[in-house]
């Protein structure tokens, strides 16, 4: 595996604030990374960092092997594309692609090659001659693309490029991009501080909080073995229900409230005695059940409950007016107030250590 | 060769006798570029200095002689002028000669005198005095007593233009002609403060007071619309210098027929003598050099000192020129100038720091409801810090 | 209103339908646009004055009120205040001051204006230590009052040896026209998306290359604002014009303060109006033509939170 | 150019440091060294050529034992808050007219927009000659029949301020009316709605909800009027010359007139100085306001 | 059943361009109606109609059984919720709460009183005395609520309150605004582009295009049986495939490409012989076997398969190069290149007629 983008201990300080901290990441050739995080965590601005756009206060990156800390940002072989596409209002299609390749004084013959040939990948031959204005949201996120594939760049990234879309729109423009990656297997460190788009997008998802990463996998893992309560908590929606309690008989159940759930089976690290840990369970490793089954399920009353076309959220009242959400096929219908079991999936479930946050 | 000339004269009859000066100048193949700033010496001045001391300097300016232009004198943008003059024999000519003092620095001339400005006179309209049939004052405490019928008419008794200067000529003229000579000379070229403090001024003061009553209606800007007023017979009288004459011949109006012209005030027949002068601030080029010098001799010789000065109402420089076809009322000018009653003026007197606090001091005076008493002790005020 | 309907006593009385009646003349209506009338007299008189005065002779502006319309229209005040007027010796009127006016202005204009945009697009987006600094203190030189700089002005004209000069008083317009400009400048620009200037960076476009292609384009509106206050600035400038200049190069508004000051004889106030409005034709056919763009600038550029 | 990075690289954006220039130049030789200079010579008694002979503060206790410059100072002051007061609330109320979504907005806006074309010489002159008593409007009222109607505010040094005003008013309100609409249409539509809704009158929402909105905007003009009056000079020249006799004397001539005409530069100086400290006073509360909380994008 | 709005023959122009045309709509008391639409479809313009923030150009309005046509927005007894918010930012929360009461002139300790219970239920009590700018969006959302909760009013009208906020705060409000009607029981009118707020909010969705109601119907069956093409394209994510072809054999199959499939189960009307219909079905009512079933299943090959956490969706490519998507539980991961057949659940599918659009 060569290694397409390396950063090493890169810090950014903004005056005093120190914004993104002591960062590592090896990003592979081809890779598609995604970069996930709540609003200002760093997460563009490490990207900007990537590109050259804001100057770092410490440590080195490196694009194909070369170090680029201190280029150009057209020298580093990257291309760009913005959220709001960032597309010259007064240029043509054309001219927006051209842009960048007239200034490096490209001949005219291989710009128009170099045109044709992403135009054909992106299907916008017809709008060449169009100005963005009147270009629909599509058109303009699909030009803003080819500008950084006219430039043949090797790495290309991506600030939240689908986040001003309405969500039918972003849902078919994720599977374009998604086919485009296959096609041209470049790599790609997508911004997004939506879920749906990381998990669907990434090889990896670099999870970040703060100025730090937090976890750095592959989507399954991160969504089943999330490294901590902050990725547990962050990813999944609705969000994975959190039973704060104990672990107790040498780490072979967990007590919660007068509810102890049996640990045998649970996927992860020792457990042992914890004074203070939690469970966390995903709503759709939850079944809703009449008859209880001791070890296996909570006791729940039903409150509300939320169909969402193809499946519905139950949401329910646990002890100490815990509330939890349940996943359920949409023909299931609960009445508010009836009083259910909820029967745990150990082994697709998480124990976090209170005072760390660490999962176990 | 192109000579720029800056001066303030841009009413009616002072622009006819600069005509003259371009005239003349043209003749002798030279070309005289005008340089006139409206807006009279206050608003000029500055951007005389402006230009000289910024390194712009122009062929030629008009400043009033005395302390205005000392320091560019002494700051070495002058030029030198002492050969001009002996070759001219200025000295000899220049009467009185308090006028080449003027110019002179060092033992050096730097200027060529232009003109005599003699500020204190008393300008009324004839006419008016007819229509109520009263005898035409000839003096001012005449013109005081008759200012009630004056007003009664309908008419302003005294026209004053609401500039600083303007007040701080009328009051000077009221110095002279109401405190005379002595106690003029006492405070201005002695510089006697006691005098200044003392109670013959503050007689002064209370005339101007009395003065200020009759010019209360007057609410013009420029000193030529008061004498319009004069001209008009909206106004029946005005104090200002000699020159107002030349607004009076522009509207053809007769010296001692339509109007009557009382030097002093027609108290006391003296006349304080400033004037106008020329500085030639120096170029380095000995063409225009030449030039300036050329400008120089040509303003005090007497064909043009006789066209100037009748254009424009003032008196000459020199006492050796014929001036049989003045007027009346320059003829009385000329005689008292014979006659060797005059002091120069204030412009010579004191520095411009001090006049322009004078004149706000004085138009605070005129227009306001300052008590003579008060405006004594401020007048004494400014006058220490000036010495 | 609906409870009128609802009180059924009324005899014809109609269920609410469709859009509300509205009275054309409500009393609120008149008050608005009553008001609006006493505003734009108030704001017209002046102007009206002008233009009517410009066109009497003298003696029906000694007998008539100067709102009154002219009895007998005369263009001979203009012709004399363009062509004929006098200062001193010079009986050439304002059309001297008017291509000196226009010498001055246009490369004042567009000097000032090109720096004071390269100032703000450098201040936005290539912000270098202390950039932020200077500019503090570029806007606190806006406030300054320009008498307090005349002087050093002298002298650093004098120092460069172009006082008197044409260049001199592009230079004097330039600096006196940059804090506020660069300020507008700083603001529109910052309201651009940076993410533009990004892209382009990315696409490998320099410093000029940004500004030119694509900041400038995309900037009109504020180019217009600053078009605009610098051209009546400047045309409007006495101050400087008087102090900076000589009689050669003295611009209208010099001029015009001449021409109305050199009283010879009566005032001709015909004259003097005519003048004045000659003095105000270039700025005023500039507000009259581009006003709407100027507001819409204004908005963009100047009220920023 | 590799490995760790150097804090200070000069010739990194070269380019932009060279566009920085004329900024930098104009902001220290001029701005700064000429303000350092003017402040300087305050402190000598310079008068028609700049010298250096110190003489401590006596410039600075003479310019305040001066009748002239405390009118001065005073009519500025009187003039200023009278005008600030009424410039704001009458572009305001302007504005608020104007966005009442009439007909002929355009129209109006231009004839209130089109005296910020014209100088302050041409406004002084205009209202010198309505406000002037024999042919202005006084005239006009008295020949309608009114004989003994008297509107002279020019010659009566009780009230020239008020003239002064009155034309200031007339050049500047349009300006701070196109400033006041900008902002008046900056403000969320809901919140008109949400008032509506919550049954709150037109003219209370104005005062209670929109205003407080526009603080930004309230701040930026006064700014922009504030230096505007600081520097008050064309607009008295042409009016009133200052007086009568000094009662709309201003700073600014105050300046002139001894920097120029009585030819002592110090004295001007000084009081160029005072300027500066009171342009400093209205300023440095601003800067802080706009500069020191949030840091500007 | 009693009713709380009525809208007779609404219709309402700007200028030349009609925006809402002829529409009726009962609201029964107590009612939760989601209006629901792409943009531009005049959904804010129906609510502003209703609030008396637009002048109508014809027909009726009716609240609580009186006509309020020409009724200013104070004295309809409507309280509105806006996408911003709109709170009166230099006022205090208390103050934006009180201001519309204290222009009534109620009594202050009136006005106390019913800031006490809208804060209790709300629970923004501690926030009583902060600024919009010191709180969160939820919190703000809250006030905005409250504002119309003191006014004691029987219709709440939304729009788009959720809209400016992040995904996560989005589903948790959602759950509290439905909490509020269950325990308030106004009548609600509620704009939304989002169709997952729709599903899970609603008593009924009005589904609006161009200023026309397409649907009004309960949830189920909007997604169930979408009166028409338009209804059944716009809900539901992603969106249901659609296949072009002709019902032939008396209606009792479905012709598409080479495949032909039973519609025996087909709930809906007289399905007839069309030679152009279109076959609507919902990735989450295909199976994906290996084996093909004739008469039930259609072949295709995978594409591409986007993991979302819970499920994945599974993009494929049939028959003349129709793109089709599947719903799959997350753990089944499919090769692209694979070649599969998707069993039809025809009782849960549409047929459409193509001319028409609607649903037979
Ligand atoms: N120029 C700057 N000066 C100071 N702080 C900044 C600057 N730019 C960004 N920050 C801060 O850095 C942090 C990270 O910002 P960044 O834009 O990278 O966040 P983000 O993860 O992209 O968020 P979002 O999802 O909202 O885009 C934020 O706290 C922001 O306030
Ligand atoms: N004041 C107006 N004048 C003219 N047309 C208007 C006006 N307000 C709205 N429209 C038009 O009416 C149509 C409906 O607008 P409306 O705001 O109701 O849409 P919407 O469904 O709320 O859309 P969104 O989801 O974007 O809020 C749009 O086409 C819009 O352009
Ligand atoms: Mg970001
Ligand atoms: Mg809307």
């Amino acid at each position: 595996m060569t290694h397409s983008i390396q950063v090493k201990d890169l810090s950014l300080s903004f005056g005093s604030v120190s914004v993104l901290k002591n960062m590592n990441i090896d990003v592979a050739e081809g890779e598609f990374i995604v970069l996930l995080g709540p609003s200002g965590c760093g997460k563009s601005t490490l990207l900007n960092c990537l590109a050259g756009l804001l100057d770092i206060t410490d440590g080195e990156i490196w694009i194909k092997g070369k170090n680029v800390t201190w280029a150009e940002p057209s020298e580093r072989g990257i291309g760009m594309v913005f959220q709001s596409y960032a597309l010259y209002p007064q240029m043509t299609v054309r001219g927006n692609l051209s842009f960048g390749l007239k200034n490096a004084r490209m001949p005219k013959d291989e710009i128009d090659k170099r045109i044709a040939r992403a135009a054909e990948i992106l299907q916008i031959g017809p709008l060449l001659d169009r100005k963005p204005a009147a270009l629909s949201g599509g058109q303009r996120q699909r030009v803003a693309i080819g500008r950084a594939l006219v430039r043949d760049v090797d790495v290309f990234l991506f600030d939240e490029p689908l986040s001003n879309l309405d969500a039918k729109l972003r849902s078919e423009l994720r599977v374009e991009i998604k086919r485009l990656h296959s096609r041209l297997n470049n790599t790609m460190v997508y911004v997004t501080h939506d879920q749906i788009e990381a998990l669907t997008l990434a090889d990896r998802i670099a999870v970040m909080r703060g100025g730090i990463i937090q976890q750095l996998a592959a989507p399954q893992e991160i969504y089943n073995r999330p490294s901590n309560l902050f990725v547990a908590g962050f990813i999944g929606s609705p969000s994975m229900n959190f039973l704060h309690g104990a672990t107790v008989e040498a780490g072979r159940a967990f007590q919660f409230g007068a509810t102890r759930i049996d640990l045998a089976g649970y996927e992860g690290g020792a457990v042992l005695d914890r004074p203070k840990a939690i469970l966390g369970l995903r709503p759709e490793h939850l079944i809703i059940q009449d008859k209880p089954e001791p070890g296996l399920t909570i006791p729940a009353v039903v409150e509300i409950d939320e169909p969402m076309g193809a499946d519905s959220l139950v949401w329910l009242e646990a002890e100490g007016g815990l509330k939890m959400s349940v996943r359920v096929p949409v023909e299931r219908r609960l009445a508010a107030g009836s009083k259910v079991h909820l029967k745990v999936d150990i082994a697709k479930a998480s124990i976090f250590d209170t005072a760390s946050e660490q999962r176990v | 060769t192109d000579l720029e000339v800056t001066h303030w004269w841009t009413s009616g009859g002072e622009a006819a006798a600069v005509a003259e000066l371009a005239k003349a100048f043209d003749a002798s193949g030279d070309h005289w570029v005008d340089g006139a700033i409206a807006g009279g010496g206050d608003t000029a001045r500055p951007v005389m200095i402006a230009r000289i001391s910024g390194g712009d300097p122009m062929g030629a300016t008009q400043f009033n002689h005395g302390q205005q232009a000392l320091e560019l004198v002494q700051a070495g943008l002058m030029l030198d002028l002492t050969d001009v003059a002996e070759a001219q024999k200025w000295r000899d000519v220049i009467n009185p000669i308090s006028l080449l003092d003027g110019c002179t620095i060092d033992g050096k001339v730097y200027c060529a005198p232009m003109n005599i400005h003699s500020p204190e006179w008393l300008w009324i309209n004839n006419k008016i005095y007819e229509d109520l049939g009263i005898p035409v004052p000839q003096n001012w405490t005449e013109f005081v007593a008759s200012a009630p019928q004056v007003e009664a008419a309908g008419k302003i008794p005294l026209a004053l233009g609401r500039q600083a200067w303007q007040s701080n000529l009328a009051f000077n003229a009221i110095t002279v002609g109401v405190g005379g000579l002595d106690l003029w000379k006492k405070v201005n070229l002695d510089k006697d403060m006691d005098a200044a403090a003392g109670p013959e001024m503050l007689k002064v003061f209370q005339a101007a007071a009395e003065a200020r009553k009759l010019a209360a209606k007057s609410t013009v800007q420029d000193w030529n619309q008061a004498t319009n007023m004069v001209i008009n017979g909206d106004a029946a009288g005005q104090i200002m210098g000699d020159w107002a004459q030349g607004e009076f011949a522009v509207a053809g109006k007769v010296a001692g027929k339509d109007y009557t012209c009382l030097p002093g005030l027609g108290l006391n027949a003296y006349l304080s003598t400033g004037g106008d002068a020329f500085y030639f601030p120096k170029l380095d080029d000995p063409d225009k050099e030449a030039a300036q010098k050329r400008l120089a001799a040509l303003l005090v010789s007497p064909e043009v000192q006789v066209a100037f000065n009748l254009k424009k109402g003032s008196l000459p420089i020199r006492g050796d020129i014929d001036m049989s076809s003045a007027n009346d009322c320059m003829k009385k000018g000329l005689e008292i100038l014979k006659s060797g009653n005059v002091v120069p003026s204030g412009d010579q007197a004191w520095s411009p720091d001090v006049q322009t606090q004078l004149g706000d001091m004085q138009s605070e005076f005129w227009s306001g409801e300052m008590t003579p008493e008060d405006a004594q002790a401020r007048y004494v005020e400014i006058l220490k810090s000036g010495l | 209103m609906a409870d009128v309907s609802m009180a059924s006593a009324q005899p014809h009385s109609v269920q609410p339908r469709g859009a509300k009646p509205r009275r054309r003349f409500s009393g609120s209506n008149i008050m608005l646009y009553g008001v609006l009338f006493v505003v734009s007299v108030y704001y017209l008189l002046p102007l009206w004055v002008m233009v009517m005065t410009s066109l009497k002779g003298m003696p029906e502006i000694r007998m008539g009120n100067i709102f009154a319309p002219p009895v007998e229209i005369t263009f001979q005040p203009w012709v004399k205040a363009w062509s004929e007027a006098c200062t001193g010796l010079n009986c050439d009127g304002l059309s001297r001051g008017f291509w000196n006016s226009v010498l001055i202005t246009v490369p004042s204009v567009i000097i000032s204006i090109i720096v004071a945009s390269v100032n703000g697009y450098a201040l936005v987006n290539w912000r270098f230590k202390g950039s932020e600094v200077f500019f503090t203190i570029l806007i606190f030189g806006s406030f300054i009052p320009y008498q307090i700089m005349l002087y050093p002005i002298v002298i650093l004209l004098r120092e460069l040896g172009i006082y008197g000069t044409l260049y001199g008083l592009i230079l004097v317009h330039t600096i006196f026209g940059m804090p506020i400009l660069t300020l507008l400048f700083r603001n529109y620009f910052s309201s651009l998306p940076e993410e533009l200037f990004k892209a382009a960076r990315v696409d490998g476009a320099g410093f000029w290359r940004i500004y030119f292609q694509i900041m400038v384009p995309m900037s009109l509106p504020i180019f217009v604002v600053a078009l605009i206050l610098q051209i009546t600035g400047i045309w409007n400038d006495f101050l400087f014009g008087v102090v900076f200049t000589k009689p050669e190069i003295y611009p209208m508004t010099v001029q015009l303060n001449n021409i109305v000051n050199s009283v010879q004889g009566v005032k001709e106030y015909n004259v003097n109006m005519a003048a004045t409005l000659l003095t105000g034709l270039v700025p005023l056919v500039i507000y009259f033509v581009s006003g709407k763009l100027f507001v819409r600038g204004i908005a963009a550029g100047a009220v920023k939170g | 150019m590799a490995g760790k990075p150097v804090g200070w690289r000069p010739f990194r954006n070269l380019n932009a440091k060279i566009a920085a220039v004329p900024m930098v130049l104009t902001t220290l030789v001029v701005f700064v060294g000429g303000t350092l200079w003017t402040v300087l010579y305050s402190f000598t008694n310079s008068k028609l050529l700049p010298r250096l002979e110190f003489v401590g503060f006596d410039q600075y206790r003479r310019l305040w034992s001066t009748d002239l410059w405390n009118a001065a100072i005073w009519n500025l002051a009187f003039y200023g808050v009278m005008s600030l007061i009424f410039t704001i609330s009458m572009g305001f109320m302007l504005a608020v007219l104007l966005d009442q979504k009439i007909r002929f907005e355009d129209t109006f806006r231009t004839i209130m927009l089109y005296p910020f074309a014209l100088s302050f010489i041409v406004t002084g002159l205009v209202w010198q000659w309505i406000l002037n008593p024999e042919m202005g409007i006084q005239e006009v009222v008295r020949r309608m029949g009114f004989e003994s109607f008297t509107f002279d505010p020019l010659h009566n040094p009780n009230t020239v301020l008020y003239g002064l005003l009155i034309a200031g008013l007339w050049q500047g309100t349009g300006f701070t009316m196109c400033l006041m609409l900008a902002g008046l249409r900056g403000i969320d539509e809901d919140i008109w709605k949400a008032a509506r809704v919550d049954g709150i009158p037109k003219w209370k929402t104005y005062l209670f909800v929109v205003i407080p909105m526009m603080r930004p905007v309230f701040i930026t003009t006064l700014v922009i009027v504030a230096a505007g009056i600081i520097k008050l000079y064309d607009l008295v020249v042409a009016q009133t010359s200052g007086g009568p006799g000094n009662a709309s004397q201003v700073p600014a001539m105050y300046v002139y007139r001894y920097m120029f005409t009585a030819q002592n530069l110090g004295q001007g100086f000084a009081a160029s100085t005072m300027m500066l400290l009171s342009v400093l006073i209205v300023l440095i509360p601003w800067a802080y306001l706009e500069f020191g909380g949030k840091k500007h994008g």
